[in-house]
């Protein structure tokens, strides 16, 4: 499994706060970048939510670039620029 | 070198922080920076709630800390932000740091709050008499951020 | 916008302090520095006397608070020095400034701290297990205070 | 008359905190260099402490260079680099 969280505004407009992947549904070395696409296929909501530029993403609780390969077990999360502070 | 970070509901003193940064009797300089919620220009703010990422959020503040620590010689870094639902004039955020030299301290503090801005996942949701809305971020706190590359 | 400086013997309280600076609503960015009176790497130290011209002292704090008020967008500047005889570990020096935005007080709170160094006439005796001597001015001061020229 | 005061390693060295001198054996529009230079000549010890490079002067409470004009009431100070904070 590739469990993938959401947050923030992207929480709310997806209407999800977490999902579980099945990561056999995936290449051997998938990048998160091949994950996002999984997830903008979904429908033309998500597509749309899910293609902003400003994007961020984490894999393992770290931030990181698209081309970061994910495997079973890793968490991904994708959400929207941070305004803590 | 002594490093913590705290990410809780629960409001904090600013009076303690102090007197724990300035216990370190190498450090003669102690530098705070406090974040507070403030009134909105365009509409009255009833009150602001802060989602934060469990564990990733501590990481990320504990990982901003020891790159400070890195950087510059410190005594210690204190990091605290709260979450849930804040009101008006309640306190967001604390960063304190303490070193031999005030410069040092300055920088570290600025660093972490720059870095903190933009890189640890805490998202700010406004309640105002104009409903409520996500706070987007700001290209100002990209460039200071910028500016430690 | 509140400037306010202060000479004294007296201690000051960080936590006095910091309520009386995070007060004002339109203020969501609070910094504070606090010098203290630090060991000496070479020598036990005992106290330190604290000189200063009374009269252009205070003028020169509020001339240079002034100055970080004419550069920066501040709700609030505050400067307390402290005179006399000082033992380790007490506080020397608080500077705080409130602003709405927290670039603007890290920096206004620097600036203070850098004309201060180098332009407030203190004069700082160390008394030590080595004896008395005056401390000399460091040349990284005059440096640090250039920048903002 | 003009005051003049020493503060701090000055004032040990010289052994004097104030004096006040007659500002008619100064020229009408005489500089803090002028006050200076008649106090150096009181001594060699005087002259030297307050030959020093580093030595900074303030008229009426402002820091400010020995070519700044001086007369009767008038507050001369001079001290070394100041050490404060």
């Amino acid at each position: 499994m590739i469990k993938v969280l959401f947050f923030a505004a992207l929480r709310e407009r997806l209407n999800t706060a977490a999902l579980e992947l099945d990561s056999s549904s995936f290449e051997h070395d998938a990048s998160a970048a091949a994950v996002l696409q999984h997830l903008q296929s979904r429908s033309a909501d998500w597509q749309q939510e899910l293609s902003r530029q400003d994007l961020l993403c984490a894999v393992n609780q770290k931030l990181c670039s698209l081309q970061t390969k994910v495997g079973p077990g890793d968490e991904l999360a994708f959400f929207p620029p941070v305004t803590g502070g | 070198m002594s490093i913590s970070v705290l990410v809780q509901h629960e409001d904090f003193s600013m009076a303690d922080e102090y007197a724990q940064l300035s216990r370190d009797s190498s450090c003669g300089a102690v530098v705070t920076f406090c974040g507070l919620v403030r009134e909105l220009s365009i509409s009255k703010l009833h009150s602001m709630t802060l989602e934060h990422y469990p564990g990733m959020t501590e990481q990320a503040l504990l990982a901003i800390a020891e790159q400070a620590q890195q950087r510059w010689q410190l005594g210690a870094v204190r990091i605290i932000h709260r979450i849930g639902t804040l009101t008006p004039n309640e306190q967001i955020v604390f960063v304190g740091v303490a070193s031999a030299h005030r410069a040092a301290a300055f920088e570290a503090a600025q660093f972490v709050m720059d870095y903190l801005k933009t890189q640890a996942p805490f998202w700010k949701k406004e309640h105002s008499s104009q409903g409520q809305h996500w706070v987007a971020a700001k290209t100002t706190d990209q460039q200071a951020a910028r500016r430690w590359e």
